[in-house]
């Protein structure tokens, strides 16, 4: 964990309202793992104030990738950062996924929705080098919202995908899919990250066929070190569960031990 | 000719002006990763109550212009937990470490206070008896004249460390709180706590904190903090520790020319984390440039 | 369908919620090169003491991180030469027109109530008890439910128009203060005025306004307003128009879901000189997609 | 007066600090007269909150120049941008320089320091264009505070320079040249635009010698157009003086009617 305060962009993809950017920061990489993420500064001004979390995409050597969808303010304004400039950056942050639990895991399923396929990338690429059979089930609003399925394939990792609207591969949610995949061969190990209700949705299916399930969650932060206790969500540690920091225990948690309260 | 950035409380010497705001540097070690926290005039960590806390639900935190409106509900790990496992590391780092005191009840800021006494390692209390994020619509003791005297009286009775009032700006007459804290016996006054503010959400209809009202801070604050800091500390004889959206040394130089002995860096940490230790290389780099020896002699320089 | 954006305060109908603040819109007429004064709901015209004032040496206004400090000190041109010159004019416009009360006494805001009741053309009186700009250290009777109370009772005693007591922000118990001004017979209540604050000049040592300190509005300080609305809203019956560092229709919904009834549009005005004119016009856009038809019925829908 | 939104920017150039950015605005280009100023939105977050106020450089038929110094945060904002980009900017604000009071004088001279030179041209080529004989003194720290030099002389101006380190012109302040200037031949009128220091000593020597002079304020401005009664200095109005706003009144007010105050 540091602080990289000129990682250069050297790469930049754009898809819509969807970028990838391409980081040389060497430290950073170094220590990478697959659900770890950054924190970003999107301004020197301060407007916005805080930094931004962002998943690493993947790792290549001293490159990182972030893959992003625009939300607003601030992942507007670094979508508008060029190849050349440089961002500074905080990272990696957060526990990431398990993968000694995954290692044993002969068939992986990977479980995408929207932005929320960022991180599956640099997990899936880990996973199939361990030697695991990795299934990717990528999940859209319409066929713009599915980017980067190809750069899946080209991995030689085989992506499934879903759309809300129909236009592209089964026409549904992503955890209809997942019901199906399960139906199937029964995975050993599922993976999830994406929309609250897609995530808690997937948590349900997989406890209920009791196959272990990691989801990387989301939650504003206002450090993503575990500095401010701004991030918390509430997690069973074997007791009824307490307010744990997202930033510094997770993101990733088991799904058996997240607690999905209502919105306030 | 490098220059002397050392100021005196008079209960406490600091290596320089520049401390941590509680609750916005953790129990320090986080930072540990982003800064020599030897460089650091000192830390104060994370308010602590007796007992450990859970604190607010989330959303704990939403973003404002130039600020951050928190609701965190001082969640913790409580004295014991503290002493045990945090303080001995803390000890380890050449730095003041002061310990934001937190209670319910009066009795639990004596409790807290009296548990603290008996470990090492700890150069003053900040008495948090502001922080609008406890009970309902931001009520606390440092409200009242009354209500701060009163607090800060019993804490000095027990306590054997130098006690420091930390007001809030949600009052009227913050000189009239400020003096009641001196009267009492304090040490010395801290400002400003949080501004109790609230943000919503026009699609849900609902408050952006699960807690509906939380504390801004930031930039955004800085101008009414200043304010406070030059008010109270043109009518108080104790030395007097100012923050509220100090992002640069320039920004901390200003509380210093209107009065303050030194100031606490806060949000500026979670933007980053390097922040006080950058506040401390900007405030030793404007000295040098303006051939200033000692970074003290500009304290309460404000013609006005 | 064209939602219907109009609001009744009861002691007068507005064809929209969006007022001008006070002080921020001149006299109304610098505006209209920029925007159909028609357009809005109404116009508070500029702080108007008996006399015509000098107001304060500049510099006046300092700019901060998402806000702005001013220390006018209310420099105008009097009752006689308003009701003469400017007040014909606005007649001509159709839309309600408020003017700001000043007064050095309570005598003299008395005067400018008895004086302008003899002039057609003006739908209310916004009573500023609030100014921080006028006497030291920000004082006004706002400050205190008493002075609130007496100032408040004796100008509805006066006056034949309905009567709107605008509140100040530093205060410890901004709802004691409003029911303050309801028990004494207010018609309505508007907050929040400016919160004192100050800038430093680290170079020269001085402060960056010639009277020291001033008003901060802006973006900065919406939180701490939008809180304030609610508390109020939430604690008085008579209706509350809401204000604070509306920069968007979307700031404005906010004050209308925590309870406020209207609007008012300051700083704003300066950046964009248009701006009342697009907050109406993104009231009415956010209401059409989101299938609302009357703006009226998101007045308190606040979930908390 | 009126806003335009989208003032397209045709041409930029720099000089080091100093900027010179041309807009097509065709209605505020057709309104404007010597003197006039902008009020420039120079970023659309709320960081920097107000417009900042630039004089019209230079107006040509649709078109209108400014030229500015970067002096702090917007004006640095305003340096980044770039050709075929928008500006929000209102104008013409201000009453100007008095041309009917200046149309008799056979032989003007105008005084600028620093980026207080901008209004001067298009000052100076009405005037030429009137047929005054028009004299340009043109004073900066050192010879690379003298970018628009060329320009001037290539529209027919003579300019006489100082600077104070006399890396050119003359070795000094520009109130040396204009000393010297009334000793050779007195102006039967006087333009100034610069630092307060330099406006105040060259109304002391202007009334000294009975010159009518006409000089351009500044003021910090939270609108411009008169409606925050912000911009304020001391003006004599016969009386001893009264508050006036110097966005609406002037900026370019007589030199026997200013009052200069110390600062606060
Ligand atoms: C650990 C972590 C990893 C993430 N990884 C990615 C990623 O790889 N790619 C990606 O596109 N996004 C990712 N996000 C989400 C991303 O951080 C938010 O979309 C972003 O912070 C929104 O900022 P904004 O200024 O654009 O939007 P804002 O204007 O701040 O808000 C727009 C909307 O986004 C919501 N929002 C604000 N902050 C967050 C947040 N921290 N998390 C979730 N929602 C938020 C707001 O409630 C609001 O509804 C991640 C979030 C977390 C916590
Ligand atoms: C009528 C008028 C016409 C002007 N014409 C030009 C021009 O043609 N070219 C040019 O380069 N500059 C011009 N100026 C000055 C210019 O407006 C300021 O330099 C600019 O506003 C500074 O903004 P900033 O954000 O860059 O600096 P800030 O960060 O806001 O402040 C930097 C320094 O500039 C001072 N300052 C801030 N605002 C003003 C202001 N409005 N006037 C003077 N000083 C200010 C501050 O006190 C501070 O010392 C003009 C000013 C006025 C009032
Ligand atoms: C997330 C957060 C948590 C805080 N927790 C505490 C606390 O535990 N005790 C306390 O006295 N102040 C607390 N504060 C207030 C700060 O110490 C400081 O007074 C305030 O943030 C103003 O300074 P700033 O603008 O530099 O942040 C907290 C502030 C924030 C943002
Ligand atoms: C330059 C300026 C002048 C003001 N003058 C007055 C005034 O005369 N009377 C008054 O009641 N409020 C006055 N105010 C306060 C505003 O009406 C309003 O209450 C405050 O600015 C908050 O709204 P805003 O953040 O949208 O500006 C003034 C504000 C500014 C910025
Ligand atoms: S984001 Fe600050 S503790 Fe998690
Ligand atoms: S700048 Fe607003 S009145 Fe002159």
């Amino acid at each position: 964990m540091r602080q990289d305060a000129r990682a250069r962009i050297i790469l930049k993809q754009t898809w819509g309202s969807y970028h990838l950017l391409r980081l040389e920061s060497a430290e950073i990489a170094r220590e990478a793992a697959p659900g770890q993420f950054l924190m970003i500064r999107v301004s020197e001004t301060p407007y916005p104030l805080l930094r931004r979390p962002v998943s690493l995409h993947d790792r290549d050597g001293s490159e990182l990738e972030i893959f992003f969808q625009v939300a607003g303010r601030g992942t507007a304004l670094l979508a508008q950062k060029k190849e050349g400039e440089t961002l500074d950056i905080l990272g990696p942050l957060g526990k990431g996924f398990d993968l000694k639990a995954a290692r044993r895991s002969k068939s992986a399923v990977l479980v995408g929705g929207g932005r929320g396929i960022a991180p599956l990338y640099f997990l899936g690429r880990e996973l199939k080098a361990k030697g695991a059979k990795v299934a990717v089930l990528y999940g859209g609003k319409t066929a713009a919202d599915l980017p980067v399925r190809k750069k899946f394939e080209e991995a030689g990792l085989n992506v499934a995908c879903s759309t809300d609207d129909g236009s592209f591969g089964f026409h549904g949610f992503v955890t209809g899919l997942l019901e199906a995949e399960i139906r199937q061969v029964k995975p050993d190990h599922i993976f999830v990250c994406g929309p609250d209700p897609m995530m808690e949705k997937t948590a349900t299916i997989a406890l209920a066929h009791k196959i272990p399930t990691q989801i990387s969650l989301e939650a504003i932060m206002g450090c993503g070190f575990g500095a401010c206790w701004g991030c918390v969500m509430r997690i069973r540690k074997g007791d009824g569960g307490t307010w744990r920091k997202i930033c510094e225990d997770g993101p990733v948690f088991a799904a058996e031990d997240i607690i999905w309260e209502k919105p306030a | 000719m490098t220059p002397d950035l050392s100021v005196d409380l008079g209960f406490l010497k600091l290596r320089n002006p520049v401390l941590t705001a509680s609750g916005t540097f953790g129990y320090g070690l986080e930072f540990a990763p982003f800064l020599d926290l030897a460089r650091l005039g000192g830390i104060v960590v994370k308010g602590l109550y007796f007992g450990p806390r859970e604190g607010n639900p989330p959303p704990r935190l939403v973003e404002t212009t130039g600020g951050l409106i928190n609701a965190i509900g001082l969640q913790g790990v409580g004295v014991k937990k503290f002493a045990e496992e945090t303080l001995p590391e803390l000890r380890k780092i050449d730095t003041a470490v002061l310990v934001n005191v937190c209670g319910a009840s009066d009795d639990e800021y004596i409790s807290v206070i009296e548990f603290l006494d008996r470990h090492k390692g700890i150069a003053a209390y900040e008495l948090n008896i502001s922080c609008p994020n406890v009970k309902k619509d931001g009520a606390c003791p440092a409200l009242s004249a009354d209500g701060t005297y009163a607090l800060v009286k019993s804490a000095k009775s027990v306590s054997r460390r130098p006690i420091i009032a930390k007001l809030s700006p949600n009052v009227t007459d913050i000189v009239a709180i400020a003096r009641a804290a001196e009267d009492a016996g304090a040490d010395g006054i801290s400002l400003i706590n949080t501004l109790l503010a609230m943000a919503v959400d026009v699609e849900t209809r609902r408050p952006k904190l699960a807690n509906v009202m939380g504390g801004l801070s930031g930039p955004a604050i800085k101008p009414i903090a200043l304010r406070m800091t030059y008010q109270v500390a043109s009518a108080v004889k104790i030395p007097v520790i100012g923050m509220g959206g100090i992002m640069t040394g320039m920004d901390a130089l200003e509380y210093l020319v209107v009065g303050a002995k030194a100031v606490q860096v806060g949000t500026a940490n979670f933007i980053d984390p390097a922040a006080a230790g950058r506040v401390v290389d900007e405030i030793a780099a404007y000295c040098e440039t303006r051939d200033i020896a000692k970074v003290a002699d500009l304290v309460g320089t404000l013609k006005a």
